[in-house]
């Protein structure tokens, strides 16, 4: 059997190129055949022309559930796709210690924090702590590196007098509430205020959280985003770099 | 049920009992912001000034500019309503509109306070009322299976709405509104019906009025009283819980240890508020939710299980200090050990049934796999099923069902109508299990229940002995540290001074007296 | 909150028209960022842009599967779909019995058999046999009718046979094993047969099975077709209401 | 383990041993074509002719013409490879091209045939090679967890490689090739690669050995010996198990009883067949799968579990009539109650109890819920998990997944995929079950246990009063009735000439007597 990926990829069931996917979703009808038919009728749209509803459940007089399996007639070419992300081959600690020890003149500064009304910590903590997580250790283990999580609850306008007070290099910051959006609009809020505040250009601002990547952060203003299953190797590797190009605290 | 050595038992409550006590001390000695609004809302204060500013605020802000508002806000109203004939009400929107100053109604000693006793009494009345609906919808039921809990937290309450009419449609017996991210660190009540909130919904008095009337017609509809939770923790406990006991709610999130730990409020505030939050509650026949459940998501479930167990024993005598029945007593716990775990639906059965043993009146609160869940919502389901065994194998009585979307969203109404099924399923599927199995009393999980709560009581030793405000600073509770000192709302924690009075939560606790007697 | 049907229905999650919709499938991609990103593009593709992968796994070194959450940006108006149903009201065991005794001179033979190599029998007993399913009495405990059933793996050839032995009015087909569409080939086969043999219109010929549907049915000129959740009840009223249409059998 | 009345048991064995030895009279007076060509393949015939059909199917259905098959082939082919000094398969190339007629070499007394131990000996080497290959990788093994057993069935053996690498990886132990629908019809064993089947692959010997090779190769990456199986039973059974001796099957579907009842084979032909077939898959050292969890796809799983427990003990009778060991009966049981039912799991607990409790040594196949799988995905995950906690509980040995599309398609990757994830999870998370409960001796598992026992015992003596014949005449097994002359391939039965010998299966019975007298 031929193993090399093809142009056109399609997805896969039990045959090579057979588009097998599956579907679920809720619509505003009430569970009958014409319901049923509406289902299909989306799939059909989605170019699932043979969608078969496996399963359909009301969820009162009004909603229903369904579950569909059907073939997908689009096909993707993942040489025409671009991978958006911060950093592509990371370094490791060591790697990390040993480039900040190789290339800058002082420690460099770390200042995170969840901000907004996020209440959730274990993301930065993750990323900061001596402890880490899931086995990968944080920022403050790394020697040549000072790290100051702040916590959570943490305004847009205290991190900002924070990162200024203990000269920071990078601004970190954690998202996890992402429900209507809040992020979206808390993390604009932060790149305006550095921006009013003509302080843009002195931090390396970085983004991470449950439902962040490279992509979205960019189109917000920031110069990385971490999602998840990236840690503190990942941030670090991204942040020496790319200060290292801007020139900040390095060897002359 | 699990036998367990009842010296050690017993040695637990003791401790725990101690280390209430020694925080009721300052619970005793202060008042909050919180507390004197409460107070005014059980005297027939509601609604907003023009700026939407709750009238309560509005009042108590006045007299902390221009008086002393550790003499308490009775203190002042007793006399201005006497003197006035004006309601509580009518005086607070005069305040508002800067036509009266309550200062002026200063005395040098106590007032009195039964002068407010016509503006408490029909609050009060409603609140009776309240119960009796309450007591009356379900004194046909009786309580065998588990409650199955689900929470809505659309952030907009018509949707809530059409989302908790769906639950109800498909067997929940209990709708939680989730509130939105950060209201609990407002140092007030959102006024009115809103449409815009963020991981939840608002928590306002129209707002869950609404909710009621909603569960209340779908509840008709089902053939059952359907029960309705929010959350009191965060900085207005007992403003919350007193709108829950006016407007039946009848389960409620309260839980100080919870603020101060994942919502950094100052410990003193909190504390201090919980009292009375539980009173009312108490009053109101409210079964009230703790958050132990919450350490497992920052702390590791099997490393720190007793850090639970310890927490329960120390919120039940924090809750019997407020007369609070042990029937109301939902102390919670959670099914949070990592999944990768060899053996862990046995380490959490017994940390499950350890709880039900130690606990056997409280209908405990039993939280889904949060922290484990991930993106694979297959995995997911497996997840809870494996939960839900535990909670109807151990008998537990407030089940909180899992979500197979945990880690992605807050609940679509499909997510819920699979984890509704999902929980009949093993219901029907495990009934007579406690029936079938005996426990091995050299086994895994007898032994595991013994060592959680030997590790338990010696922690209560030692947070006996150092204090309950000094354990938190060394972060004994989800290895999170909080300090006197530090953390929200303190500024709106006031000595109270000789002059102080809270008629209210006399009136409740002299009601609650008679009824232990009786 | 208006709970009446718009035109332009979307899927929904929690929120009036949010368009949640949930897919998964394999591609075969090794798990890594751009396999992420195909998955993705293809889902822009099916109509939802903004698609997160919340999961994805490695089958092995070549394929791995994806869950996606996202926004389904199509609408479907229910108002336009026809619902091809073989009957729209279907009347109850009494209500065909009665219908029987009051237009038809004789009983109504029904011959029925799951054919080919399919094996699976409990679909056609389900609908023929005395005991029914879920509650749902079969043909054979319905007076004024006649039901014959050869049981499974039954030929083409042995079906019209028997049928015609039998003189019956209705020939019952079930048909479960549909893998690489078998039994599509089957079901044309035995319609290509009973045109051969100049008998197609000799009788109706309904087919039946779980991913069998009344518009298949049609497309593979059957009379009628019939799926999951529907019963002797559904098949018998089509079949005495169009045998009547058809003047067969009916008082003059 | 259950505490059964011992006397209960043996009186079910007991009954089973003579009904199955009131069998073995029909099935020791007859062959069949299957056996006659078994003979052929196991004296090295392979291979087709120019039509495809294979050599073995020309050289019985020439004896049939032209001769008397009841003589047996031995009879005829003895005596021409003395004389002509060719093998068995160049004569029956030779009668392929219609070189050579048989029927030339018959004889009026029973022939000499060790005439052909030439050629047998070589086929026995190699059965006797890859036994010992068996045994040796799996030496190291200690059979503690169940085996996850999963199935591909993409009716194309290239794409079953693909999915079974992916399995592999993925922590399966067992691959099962399902095979195309109305394969177990065909009177003979097709030939080749194939590309083409319907809801399974053809099972040929070439298919057979390619995916051989690609298990030895998944599993040297892997670290492990994953095991093959195939299916046996329809109308070349012993040609099907002879097969898979040569080409190293782990595991094969061997069950007259399955034929019988869901593929209307006539049931002389099946059991005469079967005889022979789990000779050879005893003396190959295979473990067969018999399936018993089939009734319970027509007949209620509940109503109808006594009947599962009394065909197993009659399917052990038949396996040791077959000299075969304990240990290489993979007697099958499902878990199919509807899982509306209440306490299904612990009914499920209980039968599945009940079978290792009754066949301690035997390696029972365990079938997950396949009738009340749905369309619902998210049921059929819960509806999985608790069937792999009921293996695990009860320490079952041959693990079959349950595949959460189970009513929708045969398995796509990513379904087994989440089956092996799912069983993985269960597994680590109730290792220490057995440790942790005992059994409630008046309890409702050890109850329904003894009840379906006891309803066994009697299903089993009223068969043994009539017969196994008319046992499956009435109906008594799946609530499918077939008669003895009905059914396909009783045109290939005959009775045995005074004149026929079997030397393959007399050779592997000398040996299979001298290792259980060893
Ligand atoms: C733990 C938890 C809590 C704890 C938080 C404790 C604490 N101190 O952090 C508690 C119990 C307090 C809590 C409360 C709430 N929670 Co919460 N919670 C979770 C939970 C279970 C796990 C989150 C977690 O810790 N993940 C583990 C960490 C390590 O992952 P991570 O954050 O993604 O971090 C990784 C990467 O993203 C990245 N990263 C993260 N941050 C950063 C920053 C930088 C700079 C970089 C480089 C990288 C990076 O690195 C990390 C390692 O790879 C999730 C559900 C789930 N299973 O995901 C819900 C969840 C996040 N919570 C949710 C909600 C709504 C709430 C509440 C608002 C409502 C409620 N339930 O009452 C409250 C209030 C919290 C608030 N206002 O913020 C929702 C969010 C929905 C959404 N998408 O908007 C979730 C998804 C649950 C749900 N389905 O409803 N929660
Ligand atoms: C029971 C069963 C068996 C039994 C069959 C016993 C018997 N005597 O029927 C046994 C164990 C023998 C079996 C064997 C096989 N099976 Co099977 N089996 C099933 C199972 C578990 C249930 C099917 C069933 O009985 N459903 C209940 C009936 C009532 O539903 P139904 O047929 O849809 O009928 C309803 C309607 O469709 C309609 N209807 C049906 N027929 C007709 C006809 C008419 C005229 C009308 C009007 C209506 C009508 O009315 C009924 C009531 O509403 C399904 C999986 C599942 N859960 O669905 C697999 C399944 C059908 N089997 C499958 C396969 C592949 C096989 C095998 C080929 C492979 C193997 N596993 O060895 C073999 C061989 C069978 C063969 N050649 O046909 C696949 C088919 C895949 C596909 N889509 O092609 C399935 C889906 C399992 C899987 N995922 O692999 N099977
Ligand atoms: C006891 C308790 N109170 C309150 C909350 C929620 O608080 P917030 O509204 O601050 O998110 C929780 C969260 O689960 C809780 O357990
Ligand atoms: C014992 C046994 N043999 C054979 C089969 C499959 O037979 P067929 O290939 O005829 O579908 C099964 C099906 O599960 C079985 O249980």
């Amino acid at each position: 059997m031929d193993r090399s990926p093809s142009v056109n990829i399609r997805p896969y069931g039990d045959t090579k190129n057979d588009g097998k996917i599956q579907i679920s979703f809720t619509l505003p009808l009430k569970n009958d055949a014409l319901g049923e038919e509406a289902a299909k009728a989306l799939a059909a749209k989605m170019g699932v022309p043979d969608a078969h509803v496996t399963h359909r459940k009301s969820l009162d007089e009004q909603y229903t559930f369904y579950i569909l399996y059907g073939t997908l007639t689009h096909v993707v070419d993942p040489s025409t796709l671009h991978v958006p992300l911060a950093t592509e081959a990371a370094m490791t600690k060591e790697e990390v210690e040993a480039f900040i020890a190789g290339h800058f003149q002082e420690e460099i500064v770390f200042i995170g924090a969840s901000t907004g009304t996020d209440a959730h910590t274990v993301g930065i903590d993750a990323i900061m702590n001596m402890k880490g997580y899931a086995g990968h250790y944080g920022l403050e283990r790394y020697s040549g590196v000072r790290a100051i999580n702040l916590g959570s609850q943490v305004d847009n306008e205290r991190l900002l007098e924070e990162a200024l007070k203990h000269e920071a290099d990078v601004i970190l910051i954690s998202q996890t509430v992402t429900q209507k959006n809040i992020h979206i609009q808390n993390l604009t809020a932060f790149i305006e205020l550095l921006e009013a505040e003509g302080r843009r250009d002195d931090f390396l601002v970085v983004v991470g959280g449950a439902r962040i990547n490279h992509a979205l952060a960019k189109e917000l203003g920031y110069d990385a985003g971490f999602g998840p299953k990236q840690y503190a190797a990942d941030v670090a590797s991204f942040c020496v770099v790319e200060l290292h190009r801007r020139g900040r605290k390095t060897f002359t | 049920m699990l036998k367990l050595d009842s010296k050690i038992v017993e040695s637990c409550r003791e401790a725990a009992r101690v280390i209430a006590e020694d925080v009721q001390k300052t619970i005793d000695a202060h008042t909050t912001d919180t507390i004197e609004r409460t107070i005014l809302r059980l005297l027939g204060v509601d609604g907003a000034d023009a700026f939407d500013v709750p009238l309560v605020n509005v009042v108590i802000d006045h007299i902390k500019e221009k008086g002393d508002l550790s003499k308490g806000v009775v203190h002042y109203l007793a006399n201005a309503v006497a003197e006035t004939g004006a309601t509580p009400k009518a005086l607070a929107l005069a305040i508002a509109e800067g036509d009266v100053d309550l200062t002026r109604y200063d005395a040098p000693e106590k007032v009195d306070a039964s002068l407010l006793d016509d503006a408490m009494a029909p609050m009060l009345q409603t609140i009776k009322k309240q119960r009796l609906k309450r007591l009356s919808a379900l004194k046909d039921k009786t309580a065998s299976a588990p409650e199955k809990y689900v929470i809505v937290a659309t952030g907009n309450i018509h949707e809530d709405i059409e989302q908790a009419i769906s639950a109800v449609a498909l067997g929940a017996d209990i709708i939680a509104v989730i509130r939105t991210t950060g209201q609990s660190l407002l140092d007030y009540v959102p006024e009115g019906l809103t449409r815009e909130g963020f991981g939840g919904t608002y928590a306002t008095q129209d707002n869950i009025r609404l909710m009621r009337q909603a569960l209340d017609d779908a509840g008709k509809e089902a053939g059952r009283y359907v029960k309705l939770v929010n959350y009191a923790s965060g900085l207005c406990m007992p403003e919350i819980a007193a709108i829950g006991a006016l407007e039946r709610l009848d389960m409620m999130l309260n839980d100080s240890l919870y603020g101060i730990i994942f919502r950094d409020i100052n410990m003193k505030r909190t504390f201090i508020d919980q009292y009375f939050s539980r009173v009312i509650s108490a009053y109101a026949d409210i079964t009230i939710n703790t958050g132990e459940d919450n350490y497992l998501t920052t702390a590791d479930a099997f490393d720190e299980a007793h850090t639970v167990t310890a927490s329960q024993f120390i919120n039940e005598q924090f809750a019997a200090k407020a007369h609070m029945d042990r029937r109301l007593m939902g102390l919670g716990h959670a099914y949070e050990i990592d999944p990768e775990k060899e053996n862990s639906f046995l380490y959490e059965y017994a940390q499950a049934l350890l709880a039900r043993t130690v606990f056997p009146d409280a209908p405990l609160k039993y939280m889904p796999p949060t922290k484990y869940m991930s993106g694979d919502i297959f995995k997911g389901v497996a997840q809870n099923t494996l939960f839900n065994i535990a909670t109807v194998a151990t008998g537990q009585k407030i089940h909180l069902l899992g979500m197979l979307t945990e880690a992605i969203h807050t609940p679509f109404m499909s997510d819920r109508a699979i984890a509704l099924e999902n929980a009949d399923y093993v219901e029907r599927a495990f009934r007579g299990f406690q029936d079938a199995f005996i426990l091995n009393p050299d086994g895994l999980i007898v032994e595991r229940a013994k060592e959680v709560l030997a590790e338990a009581e010696s922690l209560l030793h030692t947070i006996k002995a150092e204090g309950m405000f000094a354990a938190i600073a060394k972060g004994r509770f989800a290895n999170v540290s909080r300090t006197l000192a530090q953390g929200k709302g303190l500024s709106g924690v006031t000595p109270k001074h000789a002059v102080y009075q809270n008629p209210v939560m006399d009136a409740m606790l002299t009601t609650l007296k008679e009824e232990n007697d009786g």
